[in-house]
């Protein structure tokens, strides 16, 4: 569903010849509130939120893969991936990392905030294209936060999905995010496999670039599809190498990111050749894109 | 909506830009096709001169500074107090103790009443500009 | 088949303030300075009503204005909690039905475009709509085409064939006029004791009119050879390159171009608990369009920074929706600082391609 | 400027100095592109590689503040390839002998050492622009902010003079000049030495005029400069020929020396000295906060006015809103402040102000509203109502009657790089940015694209310092220190660093030095010598 905003819509509004039906207003925010907030380390923060509406609530839904576009006073708005999974109820969670003016301020958010958001947007993960497969996930940083929906998705629709496997990379063990998740996702049956590039003292486990991990997956070119997300210089090269591995261009899926402003199509910043990425991705099979080297 | 003539307030080319107004708020800025420097055509800042014109930090009232800090005032009392304080310089330290800053973003008219100002008012050449800037 | 007309050219003003009366009256006036600008007209006898020259600009900015407000917000703080609440207020524009008289075919077109992007993609404006609500368009065809025009190139002008509400044509001491969409039927009917109707003759002058404004360009470009050429992946990189380095970032090409819709949200504060959501023009060619957050910006400035208009305008929509939305209209050609406009883009790569076929 | 714009598209040779024109006059730029098009040479010289020199036959990458040898050099080579205009030097010119001797006293391959460009590049750009029939000089601040200012414009005149390339249309000697009003400024008398129209205050018959229509005697005492006015106040630390009385109050229109003048610390010092400061801004800027009394101006689109562009052209700038809450238009403010301090001054409009400003200064002889508002501004000088505005200057004879040679050598900035301060640092001007940002920096997309405090710095210096770009450096002068975030181009070269002043968070001006030109008084804002403390990479 994506939100509607309708009561703040004057009424008798109709369109051009009279003919169109009445619709929202796309641009309106809606407010939700931060419910929990959670450090997943110096830069990078989880926020669970909520509608006040308890109806909206219940009716919200949402796809992994999906964006919102929040907004923060006086900072105009940023898209943000969903890192939690729809279906669970109790409203959707959303992980930021501080890199503008928007990002900082919702940095200073506490439980009991409002922010705005307008949403859901974007094409999601084929998650029913997947089902049946077995999945490789590989992340770099922050870019395990939209692949945290779909493998949570996936943990609660098990039966569908076969072998799961999780390539996380970073840059430092500081910038690891989602520490708990890993522990879950691992008790509950997920391979997970964690590097870093530059170790430090706390650190003993891997050292490397993420591509290094994909040494030691063996992934079966018809069961197997890989979903990949990170900086744009990794999805190049991680894809890269699957194509070597002998994963077929349609079974290889990225989500990407850029700046944005409106979500749906019109605004024109986050154009990509001929397709616009809030309304054509932002995630996309690779067998959609031409050139991955400028991600 | 009314489309005025003017000039742009940025640098010294002197482009004929319109300033598109809509119910006493200015919305747009548009190059004026047969001005003989502009010709059609404006830069990046020419385009957006009307960006800060209804920005919230503009001055809308005088200020005048009591205990420390600057709080508002009437017209009358910012006046007051200036031409009272103006008076008392040039009548302790004499004319050439007080300075005048005109400006290059001031019109010809205001520029002349300012150095008019120094000179007849107050007595004094201290007078100039950020003409070397 | 469209019905066909004739009103008489001394009957035109006393027509349009008939129309003034029921409507908002928007028509090309040449001012007191001699500049021509589309107008709202409030009194007729005192503005110039000019059909010779190319308006400076489209009828984009009264759908989609350079800076619009969006909403309102405002923060309440809880006292008690810390919590602050954070609310928008939409801001819809007010809808005035209005006649658009004058407009050239290349305007007209890209308001079609227009509407394509606001109104018919899988979302829908409700701020272009309010704009574009009750308009009506009385267009008129071009029969000297201004001095860097190439719609026929496009095929966008120099007449229209549809679209208009009503076209007229100039043969003479009077009007051709043929009416197109139910509003244009329907304004004709109400005032059908303007018009006359048109006879062969009429119609030979009219066809004869159409005909030789073809022959009258100045500027002859071949755009689907362009479109032909950019669509075999073969990018013109040295091209793109050489452009872009004359480009001088001023975006006077997408501000003053009738289909470029790019523009971005931004808020401006008026207090601490206050502020307004706003919507402004925007361009392609700007380093900051496509610049992240983070500083990462997926486009080379120095390099590409005219490839996304281009392409988009001359491929990408043809790919989209089956024609170029460059609607020859030239304003673009004039605007430009540094050379580097899409006539000159055309060009260059046209000849690229004549090179590439002489030499075997 | 003695030219009107548009005649530069007509030029064969575009002599462009200290001025980055694409983007601080993109109306210039505009026709040296046609320009060059229609097959003209361009000819560059600045220490930076700016789009223009990139666009340039001859970029002359000089060394910051060596324009004398430069040109010295140039002309030099000149008259040892006989391209002087004999007939021109006789006709129009004085004091060419000694100007001969001091260039045969030149050596060219010492201009090259000076300078940094090779003495072969030297002769070309000479020989290219003596040749042509049609060659325009365009300068900025480039040339003016050295301490050597004079001696620079003095030279670029010179080498005009030499070669015969003023007094005609399409050619000549043209200041581009930084605001839309600077010109207007100085042809009103907003200067300490002249009355409206260049009229000197020393010159008695002169304020015997102004004294009759103002009805009071006018001051005869040298009057301060800005410079002088806002540094240690009174201070002979800019060394002033005599002790000047200190300024114990200061008015200031819509500037912003707190950010804009050189030495910030300096500035800081004087206005603290103040017994009172009374600031009419638009904004509540850097010096406005600091007053004691603000008062709330209307901006361009409030007030109806006129305005002078850089090539003397007078335009009516007109009113389009009226003003922002209880904002005023300064003329107001002015004549409020009169009357309360027993001056009435009772000009009704604008248009009566202007009335005045003809009657009383010739070369604005025939601006009246009513006319400017029909035509699209006047170029002065103009004498009369139906006399018309003039293109070009000194079509017949110069100003002073003939053109005078006045020799200049070289001499180095007050600051030069040395071991402890190694860089020399530039400052100017950024494209989407404009002086101290009170407005640019409100302007959204304006900001966006250039919102931070930017230092070029080459990609060698970078490397060597392990920089990347988005470091956060703090770069210090013996005046003061400042922090900026670094960009690696190759438009500086190795050993420069350029930023710009308009950011308040980074005031450069904390870092420049307060030397100046001792004739013009401008303050070398162009070069002083810098060193990079405190690096924290991105």
């Amino acid at each position: 569903m994506i939100l509607d905003p309708s009561r703040y819509v004057a009424p008798g509004m109709a369109g051009p010849q009279g003919s169109k039906p009445v619709r929202g207003n796309i641009y309106l925010p809606v407010p939700a509130q931060v419910r929990e907030v959670h450090r997943e380390n110096d830069l990078v923060t989880t926020f669970v939120l909520e509608f006040d509406d308890p109806l909206v609530n219940q009716e919200f839904s949402f796809e992994p893969g999906q964006f919102m576009m929040v907004s923060m006073p006086h900072c105009g708005e940023a898209p943000i991936s969903f890192s939690s999974p729809p279906g669970r109820g109790g409203g959707f969670a959303l992980t930021v990392r501080r890199a503008g003016r928007l990002t900082s301020a919702m940095h200073r958010l506490r439980p009991g905030d409002t922010i705005g958001v307008r949403g859901p947007y974007g094409r999601p993960f084929p998650m029913t294209e997947l089902a049946g497969s077995s999945l490789l996930f590989v992340a770099g940083g922050i870019g395990l936060a939209p692949l945290r929906s779909v493998i949570d998705f996936c943990l609660d629709h098990r039966s569908d999905y076969g072998e799961i496997t999780l390539l996380y990379g970073c840059r430092t063990p500081a910038d690891i995010c989602f520490a708990d998740d890993l522990e879950r996702w691992s008790r509950a049956g997920v391979r997970c496999l964690c590097t870093v590039d530059e170790a430090d003292d706390s650190w003993s486990g891997r050292v490397g670039l993420v591509t290094e991990l994909l040494q030691d997956v063996q992934v079966e070119a018809d069961s197997w599809r890989a979903l990949v997300c990170g900086p744009g210089i990794m999805i190049h090269f991680v894809l890269s190498r699957l194509l070597e591995m002998g994963l077929p261009r349609d079974h290889l899926f990225t989500t990407l990111e850029r700046h944005m402003k409106c979500g749906v199509g019109i605004c024109g910043h986050c154009f990509l050749e001929e397709k616009l990425i809030c309304r054509e991705g932002p995630v996309f099979s690779l067998a959609e894109l031409d050139d991955t080297r400028n991600l | 909506m009314r489309d005025v003539l003017t000039v742009c307030c940025y640098c010294g080319c002197g482009c004929g830009l319109y300033l598109h107004v809509r119910d006493d708020r200015v919305v747009g800025s548009s190059p004026s096709r047969n001005h003989p420097v502009s010709r059609n055509n404006l830069c990046v800042r020419g385009w957006n001169a009307h960006g800060f014109i209804h920005d919230a930090g503009r001055l809308t009232e005088p200020l005048v500074r009591r205990n420390g800090r600057l709080r508002p005032a009437t017209w009358d009392e910012a006046l007051q107090i200036t031409a009272d304080a103006l008076a008392r310089v040039v009548h302790e330290h004499g004319p050439d103790a007080v300075g005048v800053v005109a400006s290059a973003k001031c019109t010809n008219e205001e520029n002349y009443l300012l150095q008019k100002f120094a000179r007849a008012v107050l007595g004094t050449n201290n007078i100039d500009h950020c003409a070397r800037l | 088949m469209l019905e066909n007309f004739v009103l008489e050219k001394d009957h035109l003003l006393p027509l349009l303030r008939k129309l003034g009366r029921q409507y908002r009256l928007v028509a090309p006036v040449r001012n007191r300075h001699g500049d021509t600008l589309f107008t709202e007209i409030h009194d007729l006898d005192r503005v110039e009503i000019d059909l010779e020259h190319q308006p400076q600009s489209s009828l984009k900015p009264f759908f989609f204005p350079q800076v619009e407000v969006l909403s309102m917000y405002g923060l309440d703080h809880d006292t008690s909690s810390g919590a602050t609440w954070y609310s928008f207020y939409p801001q819809l524009p007010e809808n005035r039905p209005t006649v658009y008289f004058g407009v050239r075919s290349c305007d007209m077109m890209a308001v079609m475009y227009t509407d394509m992007i606001f109104l018919q993609s899988s979302e829908y404006d409700v701020y272009y709509a309010r704009h574009r609500e009750n308009a009506i368009f009385i267009t008129i065809g071009c029969n000297q085409p201004f001095s860097n025009c190439f719609c026929n190139a496009t095929r966008s002008g120099p007449f229209l064939e549809h679209g208009f509400d009503i076209q007229l044509t100039d043969i003479g001491d009077r009007f051709f006029v043929e009416t197109g969409r139910a509003r244009g039927v329907q304004l004709r009917r109400q005032w059908a004791y303007f018009f006359r109707d048109a006879t062969e003759d009429d119609r030979r002058a009219q066809f004869q009119a159409a005909l030789e404004a073809r022959g009258l360009f100045n500027r002859l470009v071949h755009v689907d050879l362009v479109t032909r050429i950019l669509a075999r992946q073969e990018e013109p990189e040295a091209i793109f390159a050489e452009l872009s380095a004359r480009c001088q970032d001023c975006g006077g090409c997408a501000y003053i171009c009738p289909t470029c819709t790019c523009f971005t949200i931004h808020d401006q504060a008026l207090d601490e608990d206050r502020g307004e959501r706003l919507r402004t023009w925007d361009a392609c060619t700007f380093s900051g369009f496509t610049r992240m957050a983070g500083g990462h910006n997926p486009v080379d400035p120095d390099r590409q920074r005219v490839r996304k208009r281009f392409l988009h305008k001359l491929l990408h929509d043809v790919e989209h929706h089956g024609r170029t939305s460059c609607m020859g209209c030239g304003r673009c050609v004039d605007m430009c600082f540094g050379g580097v406009d899409i006539l000159r883009f055309i060009e260059m790569v046209s000849e690229n391609e004549t090179e590439h076929e002489e030499t075997p | 400027m003695t030219n009107s714009i548009n005649e530069i598209e007509q030029a064969q040779v575009i002599l462009v100095s200290g001025s980055n024109t694409t983007r601080t006059h993109p109306q210039v730029a505009r026709r040296f592109y046609r320009a060059v098009d229609r097959g003209a040479k361009l000819i560059v010289i600045d220490p930076r590689r700016t789009r223009l020199a990139r666009h340039a036959h001859i970029h002359l990458r000089i060394r910051p503040g060596t324009d004398i040898a430069l040109l010295n050099g140039m002309m030099r080579s000149i008259i040892d390839e006989n391209l002087i205009d004999d007939l021109f030097i006789q006709m129009r010119t004085e004091n060419y002998t000694t100007m001969r001797d001091m260039l045969f006293g030149i050596d060219l391959a010492q201009a090259a050492a000076i300078t940094g460009v090779p003495e072969k590049t030297i002769r070309r750009a000479a020989r290219i622009y003596a040749q042509a029939q049609r060659s325009v000089i365009c300068y900025c601040l480039g040339v003016t902010q050295h301490i050597a200012g004079t001696g620079n414009v003095q030279s670029y005149a010179n080498l005009a003079m030499l070669t015969g390339h003023v007094e005609q249309e399409f050619t000549g000697v043209d200041p581009l000049r930084g605001q839309n009003n600077v010109q207007g400024a100085c042809d009103m008398g907003a200067l300490p030495g002249v009355l409206p129209g260049y009229q000197s205050v020393f010159d008695d018959a002169v304020r015997e005029k102004f004294a009759r229509v103002w009805g009071v005697e006018l001051p005869a005492t040298p009057g301060l400069t800005l410079l002088d006015m806002t540094h240690e106040a009174g201070g002979g630390a800019t060394g002033l020929p005599q002790a000047a009385p200190a300024i114990r109050a200061l008015y200031v229109t819509g500037e912003n020396p707190l950010l804009s003048e050189p030495s910030l610390n300096g500035v800081k010092k004087a206005f603290h000295q103040y017994d009172f400061l009374v600031v009419s801004d638009i904004f509540l800027s850097e010096t406005a906060r600091v007053a004691d009394v603000v008062f709330p101006a209307a901006s361009f689109a409030e007030k109806t006015g006129t305005i002078t562009s850089s090539e003397r052209r007078v335009q009516l700038m007109r009113k389009a809103i009226e003003p922002v809450g209880d904002s005023r238009p300064d003329d107001w403010i002015v004549m409020e402040l009169a009357r309360r301090m027993g001056h009435a001054m009772d000009y009704t409009s604008p248009a009566e102000v202007m009335e005045e400003i003809c009657m009383v200064t010739p070369i604005y002889g025939g601006m009246y509203h009513d006319r400017l508002d029909r035509e699209w501004g006047v170029q002065w000088p103009c004498g009369g109502r139906n006399m018309e505005g003039t293109q070009y200057l000194h079509k017949y004879s110069f100003a002073r009657g003939r053109g005078r040679f006045e020799p200049a050598a070289h001499v180095e900035p007050a600051e030069v790089p040395d071991s402890d301060y190694p860089f020399a640092l530039i400052t100017g001007r950024f494209y989407f940015q404009y002086h101290t940002g009170t407005m640019t920096r409100r302007t959204p997309i304006l900001e966006r694209e250039s919102g931070q405090p930017l230092l070029e710095m080459h990609p060698d210096d970078g490397r060597r310092l392990g920089l990347r770009p988005g470091s956060v450096v703090t770069v210090a002068s013996r005046r003061g220190r400042s922090r900026f975030v670094v960009e690696l181009t190759d438009r500086v070269a190795p050993g420069n660093l350029f930023t710009s002043f308009h950011f308040a968070e980074a005031p450069v001006n904390e870092l420049t030095i307060d030397a100046s030109d001792p004739v013009a008084r401008c303050p070398e804002y162009k070069v002083c010598a810098v060193r990079l403390e405190e690096v924290e990479p991105c």
